[in-house]
């Protein structure tokens, strides 16, 4: 702790980076997820495709994925789009499932309900399918969010880190309070993430709590 | 310091350091005396190894980065045999790419070196490679993975001794894995750099190479063409004769010590002593 | 009015759920559909606002041919309730009803207010209008579905077993509303139950399908009781039709008059006496005693229940479940006028059968 | 990457590719039976009581946090070299889905179900052990090979503290600039992500009631 | 027997769900627990195997107060069953009806032969033990429901709407079945139900409990028809509670001679004539005609329910729904015995209350 009091402008410096590296993937990844998920709640071919893909796509060493990135890409080692593109990579695999299964669930005398009055099928699912399938996908959105935010510090391979930096730097100083500062960083940012998106969804779904 | 993302402006250097302490402090260094002197600079320190940082110098993502002469040239050419300090600098110009150009070589060296404790070294009676050749089959080894490949490493250790280990055991690249292996006697024998503090700190013995399969390795900086202007220049000059390699025993001292101190302080302190 | 011309329903699998159905439901009155679990009534329900398309055959809604029309079109000027009423869980009650004046393009705040205004046609107190449906109770849920489904004043209206979910009590409640919106916003209704005595209750015909998709008959309730088409509608109206015929019938009985008393007074009775309160509404009977006795509660024999001059039907209850045999019979203060006697509904019932009323 | 992995001379000894996959296996192994031991008990008693559902997701969130490649160094720092840190690392990693999947399927289950077993007398612990969790298991598995996935992935941080497993490959082709051999090493770690979930799908198949499968695999209804 | 003893519930809200009930039900009889939804009858259904613990009072069972039982064991005396069978969807349906001999001790093998005896007895073809609840339809699971409470052949039975998620026809054969089991099985059930109609036909005695958990009246079931306590009840049994009476006496009613012919026959007609097949079933009336006819399908005027001898109400349906105003009256086989007439009926209405077969 002394330590993040002592050097709170570099700590905050990363905090800031680590902050960017996870909030960009997280939502370019959610924004892929929904339109992909949605295919998969549909049908059962494009399931079995995603599903699997998405597992392996999981499996992929994130180190290898940020070496390899930018020559797929063909953008500089160093670019911050390197840690990026495999985080963005990580968000759908773990996304679609959730927004699938969250669109699954959504009950079908609703949606029959919506139909019989007229909806056409964007508005739908706008305003009735995805809203519905909100909480759930909330829940899984938690959860790609917390995971990214842990991460985020592989970047530190190619110095873009954040918290990641802080562990290189601990460790080879042998110097556990930078690494314990970086931990304790990444596990608030990610409680407060988690928190914020709770909130995020209580507010955005008030008929959740509705009721009994 | 740490990265951002937009492209440097074409006045800046970008100085760049591996992920170990004293590459940082070295940066630091560097950055510093260079903004002391006018020059704009931007900081991308802590990039992974060689393998992944050149790539950034040769991409232009970084510009400037402190290297040591015997490794880069094995890193550039493979191949290359030099072991003397001023033979591998000489070759190392040459080998060096169109757009890249390295400084005047300062005295300071950091080599590989194969060290073990105290006790290993007593209970053998060790003192240089020489008289660990009997040993060898019994020991395990540790040191960084691409230590088994390289002509500084395993294969040279080989074919100049005749040493074989029983096992070689990947750890890091002369961090505290290699440390903490070599105190816990998962291997006798390891790769560590000779500037380290923990070679001190830990009583460690760095044994003798009379047959110099470890290259010279003086402190450097490699550069981008473009940005080596002649102030520039003579900045990094001034600091590479300054620098030799009881500086560096002493700087890593003072990054280890029990303050945890930041390279930038340091740095900062001992540019002041220098009178930089 | 709503015409199906030969249509057939046959799902991908070979289902077939709705088989040449030939039918035409009155502009202006509810039709019921009735029949067992998995006969084709939701399909068919489900054909005339194209959630499913009939795979041969023509339905026409106020003459229109509805695969001529886009369906969402179709869809919004039609009213739909499913059963557990379908509502939006995540808008309130107000903004689920306004929710197809919304969609036909209505400002919010004019579908707000319309909204209101139909929240009191069915009878909820507007401030529901801020709930979501998870805090109301199933009926009141029902309600707003049913309010929902008129937010546009379609002309016709379709309900799948919209009060399946709800408890018998607050079931009547819902069919009575049912009733008194029909008779005031004259719609035309569709709705669908697999409850025979709901069928009877609200239809003014009622279709009984027979799996397979057969229609087995078309009919006024009345004629489903006396005469229905075959056994399978016989045994699927049930045991009791006789007695539920009496239901459709509102021949005169004739009202007898019968010796009353008040609390507390003295009396001599020889035979069964009616003993009322102070407005002349029945407490209970008396039972002939010997010599005089004064009129206390404990000697009452509590009554039968009441006939209030509707049907037959509940002339011949108020008769069979009295003590005296006499059923009361109250005006709407509930005083009583006079009592009835079985045999006379039943000769009521004779006489209405004689004069061709009872349907053969 | 062909080239290197197809290379005989890769199949063979103490470092060949076998040998990696089993020592990979392995470390996967143990993390998942120690991560289940810690996790399936602690998420099926919140599970049970129904107490404490909100700490359980909080805490399982906050454990996704822990990077583990931090956590290995920590470990390291404090206890030295061996597969103890890895082991440490890669359950913290295993818990949170075990936690979270068996915690939602015990959750999950009929309550009108375990009410029938409370009123044909079970004990509370045989309404756990014998409806609950054999109702859970779908979601236990889940649970179980997602956090499969994660430990197969992630494993090959155990060759940064020089232990073995697919990560040498990846480690030491990423040290000696061997692209082939690093996606080599990354190609096996996915094949055998597959193979592990296959495994365990089987093992689903083998434990969870055929009653529980969705209906039409079930057999007619 | 079951005795409540001034048994109150007070939940930890502050709802009282039970309040000072004081009951009695009797070894051996089916006694059932009716009232509107929320008036605690499955609460009071619950404090028997102490699935819920009373704030106050005593609950005895067979003369033992059930705290002082371990509710484990106690409930493995005492069969429950609930609504939509809540059976163990992991198990097969015979080891989820070998549920409590196993969790009593008995060995695997006795366990399932006795389990596959209860198949048997409630009806279900012992190759459906292999199967697994989700491959059952709703009546069958519930079947296997109640042979899982059978299973330790326990003396009572508490059983918690089970009968409620099935269709119309399928409650009726299980209410069939239940009423048969005990005949057979002489248990002492607890039945709850918010169906009316179910509690009379299946109750020995009926509870009628009111909202705040407050027992309305206890009685037979055609002492809440004919001599209901309050208004509630009365209103709670409904209309056609006269009617319904008729159902719970057997008196004798005259059966008068029919005129009857066969299809194809040549005869003149001067009043109604039964219309008879070979075997004498009653094919439909033919009504008086001018001269001598020829008896054809065609003419006949479709019969109405017919008349099998069980009770009042099935005499009286039958002359209410014939076009002759004649019940019919059929023997075991089908066969035309006679007729009956409404006027019989009401007088042997008359004749059952002066007896005092009908409770006041
Ligand atoms: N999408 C479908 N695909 C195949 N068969 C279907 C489909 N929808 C309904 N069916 C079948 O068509 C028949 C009629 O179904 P429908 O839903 O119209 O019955 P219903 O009379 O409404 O029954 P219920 O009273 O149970 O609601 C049934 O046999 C049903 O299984
Ligand atoms: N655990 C509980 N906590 C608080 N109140 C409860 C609880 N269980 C039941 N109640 C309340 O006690 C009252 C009686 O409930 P109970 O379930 O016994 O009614 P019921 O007669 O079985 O109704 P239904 O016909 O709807 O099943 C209701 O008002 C109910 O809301
Ligand atoms: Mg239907
Ligand atoms: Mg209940």
């Amino acid at each position: 702790m002394t330590w993040i009091l002592e050097n709170w402008e570099r700590f905050w410096e990363v905090t800031a980076v680590h902050l960017r590296l996870s909030i960009v993937p997280v939502l370019a990844g959610f924004a892929l997820s929904i339109p992909l998920g949605w295919f998969a709640s549909r049908s059962a071919k494009a399931r079995a495709v995603l599903f699997p893909l998405a597992n392996v796509l999981f499996t992929i060493p994130s180190i290898a994925l940020i070496v390899i990135t930018p020559i797929l890409i063909g953008v500089k080692i160093l670019d911050e789009i390197n840690v990026i593109v495999p985080l963005v990579i990580y968000t759908v695999a773990l996304m679609v499932r959730s927004v699938s299964d969250a669109l699954a669930a959504v009950p079908g005398n609703v949606i029959a309900a919506a139909n019989a009055m007229g909806y056409r099928p964007l508005r739908r699912f706008l305003t009735v399918d995805f809203p519905l399938a909100l909480p759930v996908t909330i829940a899984g959105l938690r959860v790609a969010t917390v995971s990214n935010i842990s991460m985020v510090s592989v970047g530190a391979l190619v110095g873009l880190g954040g918290y990641g930096q802080l562990f290189t730097e601990g460790y080879q100083t042998d110097h556990t309070e930078k690494v314990l500062a970086g931990l304790i960083g990444t596990v608030v940012l990610a409680v407060l993430a988690d928190g914020l998106l709770l909130l995020i969804g209580r507010l955005l779904t008030p008929w959740a709590r509705a009721g009994r | 310091g740490s990265g951002n993302n937009e492209p440097a402006p074409t006045d800046t250097i970008v100085v760049g350091s591996a992920n170990f302490p004293e590459s940082r402090l070295l940066a630091e260094i560097y950055a510093e005396a260079l903004s002391a002197k006018g020059v704009k600079v931007s900081k991308k320190l802590n990039i992974g190894n060689r393998e992944l940082y050149y790539k950034g110098v040769q991409d232009g993502s970084i510009d400037l980065i402190p290297e040591y002469t015997g490794v880069l040239l094995k890193h550039i050419n493979k191949d290359a045999t030099e072991v003397g300090s001023d033979e591998v600098y000489a070759a190392l110009k040459k080998a060096l790419p169109q757009n890249l150009v390295v400084l005047d070589k300062s005295a300071a060296e950091d080599k590989d070196a194969v060290v073990v404790t105290k006790q290993i070294a007593a209970q053998y009676s060790l003192k240089s490679l020489d008289d660990l050749v009997p040993y060898c089959k019994d020991l395990a080894f540790g040191g960084p993975p691409e230590f088994q490949n390289r002509p500084d490493g395993l294969s040279g250790l080989k074919a100049k001794y005749n040493c074989e280990f029983k096992e070689f055991k990947s750890l890091d690249v002369g961090g505290p894995v290699t440390v903490a292996g070599l105190k816990d006697n998962t291997v006798q024998a390891a790769n560590l750099f000779t500037t380290d503090y923990a070679i001190k700190a830990n009583e460690f013995v760095v044994l003798e190479d009379p047959k110099n399969v470890f290259a010279a390795q003086n402190v450097l900086p490699l550069i981008n063409e473009k940005k080596a202007s002649q102030q520039v220049r003579d900045t990094l000059n001034a600091i590479s004769r300054k620098i030799d390699t009881k500086t560096l025993l002493d700087l890593n001292q003072k990054l280890a010590g029990p303050d945890k101190p930041e390279p930038e302080k340091v740095a900062k302190e001992w540019l002041a002593g220098a009178g930089i | 009015m709503i015409e199906f011309r030969a249509v057939t329903k046959r799902f991908e699998d070979g289902t077939i759920a709705v088989d040449e159905l030939d039918l035409t439901v009155e502009a202006g009155t509810i039709t019921v559909f009735v029949g067992p679990s998995g006969c084709g009534k939701t399909t068919s329900l489900r054909m005339v606002n194209r959630m499913i398309d009939p795979t041969s055959g023509t339905i026409l809604v106020d003459g229109r041919d509805v695969l001529t029309v886009d369906p969402p079109t179709l869809r919004r000027g039609i009213g739909y309730v499913i059963q557990q009423a379908g509502l939006f869980p995540h808008r309130t009650v107000l903004d689920n009803v306004a929710t197809v004046p919304l969609l036909s393009g209505w400002d919010k705040r004019r579908a707000r207010t319309r909204a209101a205004e139909l929240l009191e046609i069915v009878g909820l107190d507007p401030a529901f209008g801020k709930r979501y449906p998870a805090q109301l109770s199933g009926g009141q849920q029902q309600r707003v579905g049913v309010a929902r489904a008129l937010a546009a004043d379609p002309p016709v209206l379709l309900m799948d077993e919209p009060f399946s979910a709800v408890d018998p009590v607050v079931r009547e409640d819902l069919q009575n509303e049912l009733l008194r919106l029909q008779a005031e916003l004259d719609k035309t209704i569709v709705f669908v139950t697999h409850d025979i005595d709901e069928a009877l209750k609200l239809g003014e015909r009622v279709a009984v399908f027979r799996k397979g998709g057969h229609l087995a008959q078309y009919a006024k309730p009345q004629e489903l009781l006396s005469a229905p088409a075959n056994d399978f509608v016989a045994s699927f109206v049930g045991r009791d039709r006789g007695y539920r015929t009496l239901t459709f019938l509102h021949a005169d009985v004739p009202v007898h008059p019968v010796a009353t008393a008040k609390l507390g007074e003295r009396i001599t009775v020889a035979d069964w006496t009616l003993v009322v309160d102070e407005q002349n509404r029945p407490k209970g009977w008396l039972s002939g005693v010997d010599g005089e006795v004064e009129v206390g509660e404990d000697d009452l024999v509590s009554g039968g229940s009441l006939y209030d001059g509707s049907s037959l039907r509940g002339a011949l209850d108020a008769a069979l479940s009295s003590p005296s045999a006499l059923g009361v019979v109250v005006d709407d203060a509930g005083a009583v006028t006079g009592v009835v006697k079985a045999d006379d509904v039943i000769q009521a019932l004779a006489k209405a059968r004689a004069a061709g009323e009872v349907p053969k | 990457m062909g080239a290197w992995l197809f290379d005989p001379a890769h199949w063979s000894g103490p470092t060949g590719i076998p040998v990696r996959l089993l020592e990979h296996l392995g470390y996967t192994l143990l993390t998942l039976l120690i991560a289940a031991v810690i996790a399936i008990p602690l998420g099926a008693f919140v599970g049970h009581t129904g107490r404490g559902g909100f700490a359980i997701v909080g805490l399982s969130n906050a454990l996704r946090a822990l990077p583990t490649t931090a956590v290995l160094i920590l470990v390291v720092l404090w206890a030295g070299l061996g597969d103890f840190p890895v082991y440490v690392a890669l359950v913290l990693l295993a818990v949170p889905p075990i936690m979270a999947g068996t915690y939602a399927g015990v959750r999950a289950v009929d309550p009108m179900a375990v009410d029938a077993a409370r009123g044909v007398g079970m004990r509370e612990s045989g309404v756990l052990l014998n409806v609950e969790i054999p109702n859970a298991l779908p979601l236990i598995y889940g649970g179980f090979r997602g956090a499969a996935l994660q430990v197969v992935a992630t494993a090959t941080i155990a060759a940064y503290t020089g232990a073995g497993g697919l990560g040498r490959f990846v480690f030491d082709g990423l040290a000696l600039q061997e692209f082939g051999q690093m996606l080599a090493g990354a190609v096996l770690v996915a094949l055998l992500a597959v193979l592990v979930d296959l495994g365990f799908a089987g093992l689903q198949r083998l434990t969870v009631s055929p009653g529980l499968r969705p209906a039409g695999t079930g057999g007619k209804r």
